[in-house]
């Protein structure tokens, strides 16, 4: 066993072993960077589903009137591309990386509990299987199968019985608890790796910012997923057990189910862009050639962001009839958010500000990220102001600022961690060429479809309709959206045809490809299997660097 | 790569985007020119006729003037710090001065934003304080809007009025301020009211009583349509208000007082209707409907369109809408009625004589 | 250009081991993880599914405790050579041009206190509260006149107060009042503490004329949307006088503040032993450079 | 034996750095605790707002002696935990079994309760919302009563056989974390139910 491992982590000698040996090496690993890369590319796999689904949205949308899906189509349709867009490409794809890098970036051979880690990645693997496996057996073995139509956040009661016969509600439920239950056993496996196996020297305030975010990523995993899956049980109580939870018939809160859907829902949101801000926070650097512009109050404003961002989350529910005082008070935290957001933007600029920009592609996309990433901050702004929210939630407005936040940013954090890291985990260069032209499509259609996306919004086009009427002034708009989206579909594809190209023809990497300054870069490409054959001590927050510059070492300064 | 390369994608990325932009704004231009706001006007939240959307459309322009601020002056930071600060070969081989970070400025980058914060709210809660707490007016008119799968029940208690999808309210002139005040339930799952000329949202949600108000200043037709996922056809549960003059108005309560009309040249119809699953849904004073779950269907001619306003009230669409309304609403919870060609004739018949 | 560091290994070659133990790979989870889907699984499916789901996680329990107990399995992985050498290809590092002959930037900490500008905020909090208050009684003989107008901004259009009302004594929008003046002057005071001394020239002239000038005009435009009541009584040049009141008395406290920087009025970031050295702001330095 | 060859944790500096097993079960009570929480607040929302009957005052009775048990379980548990370290393995297993004894008297308390409330007063998870969030509530912390036994009663199975010492002190006492906070659930449910929800 051990020496096939090996083998598979040199890059060498795998087309001797048989394949079912190859794949046995796999599934029964528990070995934290294989694990990370399966979340990344079990994520990859349904980021091309849950893309898919949003191509046969925007082919609807097209036209008015289009008939290309039905209505029950096409609600099923955004109900799974959102669900999965969220839960099994968002939290995989950060939890691989968060997988992948932290040990290495903290000095350890692996993560506090590999096995737990292994079990993790199997329950969210399979939550998501059995999730798609709704649309051939939605109801049950009795009947033709369909998927959850009720949106993603599955409002009472609309999950009700009475409204969502068959088992397509309970496929939402079950896959998504059982998938939770992964995520808050990597969460607790991350921050016990990040408390308890730090090498020599590593203290709390030397750590990566990576893996700072992480560490406070993992902690609102911890409190606000647990809320989802209690939801979600009650949700099972009311729908196997004939309980009234969210009953409205028998005296229930269908707002009762709002307030606990959101409390998990906003800080998800951070929990989803942080990682972004992790590697944004680890690549400008970098790529700026100087370090982290005010380190300390990066790591306090991702602390005020953790804690602040679990008090936030009735602004999804500004409409709901709050009195003026709730939703006043809503405001006044939302927009409190906005301060260490803020903060963070001027670090980064603070970072690049007097340095020597390398406009590499990971680069590009954080660069990218941070034009997209303002413009979703001051809409975000603008929809926790529960005024003029009243307008604008429930809108294409407030469509186009999520996606903002979650393909504009995110997801080009993303971007930049892939083009990145992927010289240190498969050992070769992704394809510059095609790098910069993916970066520039994926940029341009980007804003060719969200851009225009806030406009119907403001011109009253409601979110989650599978038509709409025409001369209402949607309709060049909603064409052109379309395109827009096929013009990131077109840059996906060009990306993913990088990442085949590249893993059999790409450039040699070497340990250090971007002469940069975490610990992960000290080791081959890709690292071994024990990560360090013996365990590093550093004495500053950029322990490469001292290396570098031993006349010049940041351990004297720190 | 060489710079070649490098200047080679810059020049293409421009002249794309460049494309892009020029077609943008040409099909832009083309779509505003084909868009008739006459026949069905754009419910643009930025052209208001009521005061709840008018404050609203005022703090919204306070709010866009201050995030367009902040726009302006962090992406000029960002475009200088990228066009100025990029690696140029003259310094190749040499790392930049290291800088840690700076408590002021810091420091300044975190109170300035507190400020601003501070001035926003202050600004926002007093828009919410003024649309969520008006009082009502002893002059104010009364609805009770019932949202259902997938349209819209309008009671007005005092005036002894039900219909449904079209919602007739008076215009309130400022001197006889006469607004509407609408309470919100719902009979199944969410909805949301939403006519963005008149009033931001507001949900409808079982078991729970919302409150809104409108006083729209100027007569005419405004459209919205359910803003709250509700089921399979959210899409098409549209919303039409129309802003009738104070006669108009009178006039249009005083037509929906009288009893159903009874046509004896209907009869027919009217028995089809009273002999079928009709009535499990549908009310028609005088005759033994008294469903609810559907539209009152007493004075349905008085209605411009059906399903919601997903089609016009005309002959062919009313005898479409019995025989197959998946026609024109697929997933509506109305059933195909499956009737003979001469019954649904004789029922169009019958409803068309409901004035 | 690459420089090979000779020596600069992360660790001695001497401390590597030849082989290392790591977690032995193990299908329990996997069995576990399949057997719990599977249990709920049949919730959706059929009764028979949850049953086998059952077998699969009491199998796949088992199977994982004797992983674990009573001593972890480990698998010994053979280490490879690696060649661990750091290189970079930039050895130069600039030095920012204030302080050229150290080998790092590292400059005295000159910002004034956070405690400087609370201080000034609070003190010039008074000054202004004084002026206002006296333009109240020479205007309508009422000291709550101003105080009632600043915390008009919680008014809704339709409850603007009368006359006779803005002139009278109201506790709740009394601490309304002093809560927005307080935290107002307070942010204020602070801006000014991180601000002044980056344009140290004439601190006096920006933050007590230059800076309320500018505030004031700020509001000027924004005030018939921040406070239409205050916007429709304002007298603007008793407001200028009592921001410029403000401006000064907040920049001298501030300034007197700085004169005698104690350690008490060290930032708190570094009182709570974050290691953030402060370095002069890098804005001014890279447009100098070459 | 060189320093690397050792297992992760004694590797020399990270001595300082706490136990993997004791951070894991902090987390993981985080965790549990936002999920009982949450259907704390359930059932405090839904106090008083059931349609029908029967209410909570009408068939409610506070089970003093049986949270007495429970409670007094986590005592035995810290000593028994305590008695490990010192390397007393007869008085641990003594005290282990003890707890296990009132754990089990805790559950047979609640079994109790539950078969007076549904054959007695015909009250069940689907009577009314006050039957809804009781037994969801009460039943989440039966559930992780159950869990803990199982666990409690593997680990005095394999110290009657001689295989529990000092040397699994440390998981042990992880265990021991576990049981402290369904015991402190208790106190929370107890107060919710018994004492607010009446």
């Amino acid at each position: 066993m051990s020496s096939d491992a090996m083998a598979i982590h040199q890059g060498t000698d795998v087309g001797s072993r048989p394949w079912v040996e190859t794949l046995h090496g796999w599934v029964t690993t528990v070995d934290h960077k294989r694990l990370g890369i399966l979340y990344i590319l079990y994520a990859l796999l349904f980021l091309a589903v849950a893309g898919s689904e949003a191509m046969i949205i925007r082919i609807q949308l097209m036209y008015p009137h289009n008939s290309f899906v039905s209505p029950q189509v096409f609600n099923r349709i955004f109900t799974m591309h959102g669900t999965t867009m969220v839960f099994f490409v968002g939290i995989p794809v950060l939890f691989g990386l968060a997988n992948y890098l932290v040990p290495l970036m903290i000095g350890a051979r692996d993560m506090a509990f590999p096995r737990l880690n292994a079990f993790s990645f199997w329950l969210t693997a399979l939550g998501g299987f059995l999730l798609y496996f709704s649309f051939l057996g939605g109801s049950g073995l009795y009947g033709a199968g369909n998927a959850p139509d009720v949106g993603w956040w599955a409002y009472a009661p609309l999950t009700s019985r009475a409204f969502s016969p068959g088992h397509s509600s309970d496929y939402w439920t079950i896959s998504l608890l059982v998938a939770g239950f992964g995520s808050i056993g990597t969460a607790i496996n991350i921050i016990a790796t990040i408390l308890c196996m730090r090498c020599p020297g590593m203290k709390l305030s030397r750590m990566p910012l990576l893996v700072w975010l992480n560490l406070v990523v993992s902690g609102m995993v911890l409190i606000a997923i647990t809320p989802l899956s209690a939801a979600q049980i009650m949700l099972c109580v009311d729908r196997y057990l004939g309980g009234h939870f969210f009953d409205t018939q028998a005296g229930g809160s269908a707002a009762l189910w709002m307030h606990f859907f959101w409390i998990f829902g906003h800080p998800e949101v951070y929990i989803l862009i942080l990682p972004a801000f992790a590697v944004l926070s680890e690549v400008i650097p970098v790529f700026s050639r100087k370090p982290m512009f005010g380190y300390p109050v990066m790591v306090g404003a991702t602390i005020a962001i953790g804690f602040i961002s679990m008090s936030v989350w009735a602004h999804h529910m500004f409409s709901i009839g709050m009195s003026s005082y709730g939703n006043a008070f809503f405001v006044l935290t939302t927009m409190a958010i906005a301060v260490p957001t803020g903060i963070k933007i001027f670090n980064w600029l603070g970072t690049m500000w007097g340095g020597r920009i390398i406009f590499k592609t990971p680069m590009l996309f954080c660069i990218g990220f941070l034009f997209n990433f303002l413009i979703a901050g001051l809409t975000g702004i603008m929809l926790g102001s529960a005024a003029f929210n009243w307008q604008l939630t429930g809108s294409y407005f407030v469509v186009a600022h999520f996606h903002y936040t979650l393909s504009g940013s995110f997801l080009f954090g993303i971007f930049a961690a892939f083009y990145y890291w992927h010289p240190k985990i498969t050992g070769r260069m992704l394809g510059e060429r095609l790098g910069k032209l993916h970066f520039w499509l994926f940029f341009i259609g980007f804003h060719v479809c969200f851009d225009l996306m806030h406009i119907p919004g403001l011109l009253g086009m409601a979110r989650r309709i599978y038509t709409y009427e025409p001369g209402r002034g949607w309709d060049t708009l909603n064409l052109l959206i379309s395109i827009g989206a096929f013009i990131q579909g077109i840059a996906t594809l060009i990306f993913v045809a990088n990442l085949i190209i590249s893993y059999f023809k790409g450039a040699k990497a070497g340990n250090d490809p971007w002469d940069a300054w975490t610990l992960e870069w000290s080791v081959s490409s890709p690292p071994p299997a024990y990560n360090f054959a013996s365990i590093p001590t550093v004495a500053s927050r950029r322990p490469l660097w001292d290396l570098k510059h031993p006349e010049d070492p940041d351990s004297r300064y720190e | 790569m060489t710079n070649m390369h490098k200047m080679e994608w810059r020049v293409v990325a421009a002249r794309v985007s460049g494309i892009l932009v020029i077609l943008t704004g040409v099909l832009l231009a083309a779509g505003m020119c084909t868009a008739s706001p006459h026949d069905n006007p754009v419910p643009n939240i930025f052209d208001p006729r009521s005061t709840p959307a008018e404050s609203i459309r005022d703090h919204s322009y306070f709010v866009l003037a201050i995030t367009g601020l902040i726009f302006l002056v962090v992406i000029s930071l960002l475009v200088y710090a990228v066009v100025k600060f990029r690696d140029k070969p003259l310094t190749a081989g040499r790392e930049p001065a290291q800088v840690y970070g700076s408590t002021q400025i810091e420091l300044a980058w975190t109170i300035i934003p507190v400020l601003i914060v501070f001035v926003l709210f202050l600004a926002t809660a007093r828009v919410i304080h003024a649309i969520e707490d008006a009082r009502k007016p002893a002059t104010a008119v009364e609805v009770t809007a019932i949202g259902h799968q997938f349209w819209w029940e309008y009671r007005y208690p005092a005036l002894g009025v039900v219909t449904a999808n079209e919602l007739h309210v008076p215009v309130s002139d400022p001197a006889h301020a006469t607004p509407t005040f609408l309470t919100l339930l719902s009979a199944d799952t969410d909805h949301s009211f939403w006519v963005p000329q008149l009033a931001g949202k507001t949900d409808l949600i079982p078991n729970r009583v919302n409150h809104t108000w409108i006083d729209p200043h100027q007569t005419g037709v405004y459209v919205g349509q359910c803003a709250q996922y509700c089921g399979t056809q959210h899409g098409k549960m549209l919303l039409r208000v129309s802003v009738d003059s104070p006669e108009e108005f009178a006039a249009w309560v005083q037509a929906q007082k009288q009893p159903a009309n009874h046509d004896d040249k209907a009869s027919a119809g009217r028995r089809v209707f009273e002999t079928t699953a009709c009535i499990n849904c549908h009310a028609v004073g005088g005759t033994n409907g008294t469903g609810r779950f559907g539209p009152d269907l007493t004075h349905l001619m008085s209605r411009d369109t059906i399903a919601a306003g997903a089609a016009l009230n005309t002959h062919e669409n009313l005898r479409l809408w019995m025989q197959n309304p998946d026609a024109i609403k697929p997933g509506s919870l109305m059933p195909a009625m499956k009737l003979s060609d001469a019954d649904l004739d004789a029922l169009v018949r019958y409803l068309e004589t409901l004035r | 250009m690459a420089m090979l560091l000779p020596t600069e290994h992360i660790e001695q070659s001497s401390r590597v081991p030849r082989e290392i133990e790591v977690p032995a790979s193990t299908a329990w989870p996997l069995v576990l993880a399949l057997g719990f889907t599977l249990m709920f699984a049949g919730l959706l499916t059929s009764a028979s599914v949850s049953v086998l789901g059952a077998v699969l996680a009491i199998a796949g329990c088992v199977g994982w405790f004797r992983e674990v107990f009573p001593h972890e399995h480990e698998e010994i992985v053979q280490v490879v050579p690696e060649d661990l050498s750091v290189t970079t290809e930039r050895r130069l590092v600039e030095r920012l041009p204030v302080a050229p002959e150290q080998v790092r930037a590292w400059l005295p900490l000159e910002t004034y206190p956070i405690s400087a500008g609370v201080k000034g905020g609070l003190a010039g909090s008074v000054a202004m509260a004084v002026l206002a208050c006296l333009y109240g009684l020479l205007k309508t003989g009422s000291i709550w006149y101003p105080i009632n107008l600043l915390a008009a901004v919680v008014y809704a259009p339709s409850e603007v107060p009368s006359a006779a009302e803005l002139n009278s004594f109201h506790g709740g929008i009394f601490l309304i009042a002093v809560l927005l003046h307080l935290v107002t002057s307070t942010l204020v005071g602070l801006l000014y503490g991180a601000m002044l001394p980056m344009f140290a020239h004439r601190p006096i002239v920006l933050g007590g004329l230059i800076g309320p000038v500018l505030w004031s005009g700020l509001l000027y435009s924004i005030m018939g949307i921040l406070n239409p009541t205050l916007g429709s009584h304002i007298d603007w040049v008793w407001f200028v006088a009592s921001q410029v009141a403000f401006g000064v008395v907040a920049g001298i406290v501030v300034m007197r503040q700085s004169r005698v920087p104690t350690r008490e009025n060290v930032p708190f970031a570094l009182r709570a032993g974050i290691e953030a050295p402060g370095v002069m702001p890098p804005r001014e330095n890279g447009e100098k450079r070459p | 034996m060189s320093a690397i060859t050792t297992p992760l944790p004694e590797i020399p500096g990270s001595s300082a750095l706490p136990y993997k097993g004791r951070v894991g079960m902090a987390c993981l009570i985080i965790a549990e605790s936002a999920i009982f929480t949450i259907f704390v607040v359930a059932y405090l929302y839904y106090i008083g707002k059931s349609l029908t009957g029967p209410t909570p005052r009408e068939v409610l009775e506070t089970p003093i002696f049986f949270t007495v048990c429970l409670l007094s379980s986590s005592l035995t548990i810290h000593l028994a935990s305590k008695l490990l370290d010192r390397g007393k393995r007869g008085a641990f297993l003594a005290l282990w079994f003890l707890t296990i004894v009132l754990g089990a008297l805790f559950m047979y308390g609640t079994a109790r309760e539950w078969h007076r409330l549904i054959y007695e007063h015909g009250l069940t998870i689907s009577t009314n919302l006050f039957g809804t969030t009781y037994y969801s509530l009460v039943g989440l912390h039966a559930a992780h009563v159950t869990v803990g036994l199982l666990m409690l009663t593997i680990v005095l199975l394999f110290g009657l056989e001689g295989r529990v010492g000092r040397e699994q002190s440390a998981r042990i006492d992880v265990l021991s974390m576990y049981w402290h906070f369904v015991d402190a659930v208790w106190v929370v449910v107890f107060t919710v139910v018994y004492v607010l929800g009446r």
